[in-house]
């Protein structure tokens, strides 16, 4: 026998092509003679200085076991499996792994896709319409249309400039309209020539008595009011 | 077999099957075909002397009324999902986005000085308006070309749509704020020098300077249409 | 229309139209889609109610005898030229090389012993398989990592994929050539000796000895994993 062990896949795969050469049913076979053919197999090749993997070792020592407990039955070893249980092992691994070729074989001659059946060979895809759906609130649109008419409002307009009595304009006011008499006036009377003109009624009235307080503070007036939203009374301080 | 056979009308039961089987053959290699199949390639499939037009004439009339169709492109045939079914085959993704600001102020002052032209747009903004904007607004389905203006130029004038009114939750274009309103809200400030005015706006028939648009204008400014010819000749 | 309508019974020609569009529908996105398509993909599609297996089982109906037909792929529809022309269409693959002997034989044992871990796949094989020849069946589509079994060392379980039942033409995983012969002689168990209780393949959800896999597991051996892991320390 001249076969490389480089050829098979694994020992498994050597003792099924042994065993075909039997040339009868796998159930049928010599389990003794198959293990037989295989030790010398081996042998052969190690005698060649072939190197032998070890998967086949194992398995060649696994079969001289097997061998040694077909030709020298052990009855009282309960544990161990006897030979006969071991030959069906045997049997069962290599019809298992023959049949799992044998699906392989018959897998693979199917009509296959690509090769025998084939699909749609222009598929139509899809087509992805992208739409925007786009927001805006009422209050978004009329602000934007607020903001840009002021933007164009042109730079040159000036809106009318509101009267507005300074502190120092109301204080000289005020001092001008006291004058040096002594009795108590009420504000709002001596500010009346003032005070009937809408523009700069409110303006006088503030002005004038945040003046008075200030010119209370620096000793120049006296205010006085008698009762709450009463009117209120200023007269010049005397000088001492 | 006797359903394709059934549709030949055939003396000889032997040539009904041919005929069937070829039917089914070029069926199989149209379905299979990564692009139209020009009928001259089933040839070397089909048994000898096979009429391969009348085979794809059988072929159209058997699918005529189902989900695919057999077409012709040029001079090669191909399946096609009927035409009234090419729906199945989009779909649409839509994304909600904000209105750009300036987007936003062409839609306003559009909507305010309706019917009103890109130049009038671009008076009152103080910038140049670009296409993309306007056609973001038309795309929403707000604005739209109302006609054009008998003026030099004869410039496209935009109005708004229903679609606008909807969107915005007005009954009618009229239901937009006038000036006092716009000032009562704080939108306007009130000072605003006296000539200042809110138009009423006005979405609906053509004005009298106003020309319909032809149902193939696209929009295009006419200016620059006649330049780009003059560039040509 | 009557030709689709006409082969449905009904009373009402509502229904029938109805029906007869749903079919079409049904007809044109199968037909428009290169990989198999689950029913429910469809649903959308179809009228409210419609019974989806119903309308597959008459298309198929409907392709029995054409050169195209409607053929079940695990728990999606395709279709696919019909098996029978394949001695005339038949095309040499160019882009796959052709399997191994070794990777042919495990797939097969994949196929009628999964979910199977690679300990199980060298017992029937009596000899190592090299993680190489695992990869080339996975890279071709046609066999996945499924889980991990629940035993000492989580080994990775592997199965076959939909791709698999369609490459090979199978209505499902018990369509396996051979099966139920194989099944009647015990010779599908990965145990020893034979168990009375002879294990069908399964390509579908994992056993009650199978974890999922995470999302981020390579499918490395656990006990590499380790040692690789004392070395590093």
């Amino acid at each position: 026998m001249y076969v490389d062990v480089k050829g098979y896949e694994g020992p498994l795969d050597l003792l099924l092509d042994l065993a075909r050469k039997q040339k009868v049913d796998l159930a049928n076979i010599s389990v003794l003679a198959l293990a037989e053919q295989y030790l010398s197999f081996i042998d052969t090749i190690r005698e060649r200085r072939i190197e032998v993997a070890a998967d086949y070792l194992v398995m060649a020592a696994w079969l001289t076991f097997l061998k040694s407990r077909l030709m020298v039955p052990h009855e009282d070893d309960n544990d161990e499996p006897t030979g006969e249980e071991m030959a069906a092992l045997l049997q069962f691994r290599l019809k298992r792994l023959e049949a799992m070729r044998d699906a392989a074989e018959k897998l693979i001659n199917r009509p296959q896709l690509n090769r025998e059946i084939f699909a749609r060979g222009d598929p139509e895809s899809v087509v992805t319409d992208r739409k925007n759906i786009w927001e805006a609130t009422y209050f978004d649109l009329l602000r934007a249309y607020a903001v840009q008419r002021e933007r164009q409002i042109p730079a040159e307009y000036a809106p009318k400039s509101r009267t507005v009595w300074s502190l120092q304009d109301a204080e000289d006011i005020l001092r001008r309209l006291i004058g040096e008499g002594a009795d108590w006036v009420p504000l709002h009377a001596c500010l009346s020539q003032y005070l009937d003109l809408p523009e700069e009624r409110i303006t006088a009235l503030a002005s004038s008595f945040t003046a008075s307080l200030e010119m209370v503070r620096q000793g120049q007036l006296e205010l006085r009011q008698s009762k709450v939203f009463g009117p209120l009374m200023v007269r010049r301080k005397s000088v001492e | 077999m006797d359903q394709n056979t059934g549709q030949v009308i055939d003396d000889d039961n032997d040539i009904g099957e041919i005929t069937g089987r070829n039917l089914r053959v070029l069926e199989a290699l149209l379905f299979a075909a990564k692009e139209p199949l020009h009928l001259e390639e089933a040839k070397p499939f089909l048994s000898d002397g096979a009429n391969i037009e009348d085979l794809a004439a059988q072929l159209s009339e058997k699918y005529k009324h189902s989900g695919v169709n057999l077409v012709k492109r040029g001079e090669a045939y191909a399946f096609r999902t009927a035409e009234d079914l090419g729906f199945l085959l989009r779909r649409e993704e839509t994304e909600r986005k904000p209105l750009s600001r300036a987007a936003l102020e062409i839609m306003a002052i559009i909507a305010y000085h309706q019917p009103v032209t890109r130049s009038e747009i671009e008076e009152v903004r103080g910038v140049a308006t670009s296409k993309g904007t306007l056609d973001v607004l038309m795309e929403a389905g707000w604005v739209r070309m109302r006609g054009r203006r008998r003026t030099p130029g004869r410039p496209v004038t935009y109005g708004t749509t229903p679609e606008f009114l909807d969107h915005f939750g007005l009954e009618a274009i009229t239901d937009l704020p006038g000036l006092n309103e716009l000032k009562g809200t704080g939108l306007l400030s009130a000072n605003l020098p006296p000539d200042f005015a809110v138009p009423a706006p006005n979405d609906g028939d053509l004005f009298d300077n106003e020309d319909p648009l032809d149902a193939d204008d696209d929009g295009d400014d006419l200016l620059t249409e006649l330049s780009q010819d003059d560039f040509d000749h």
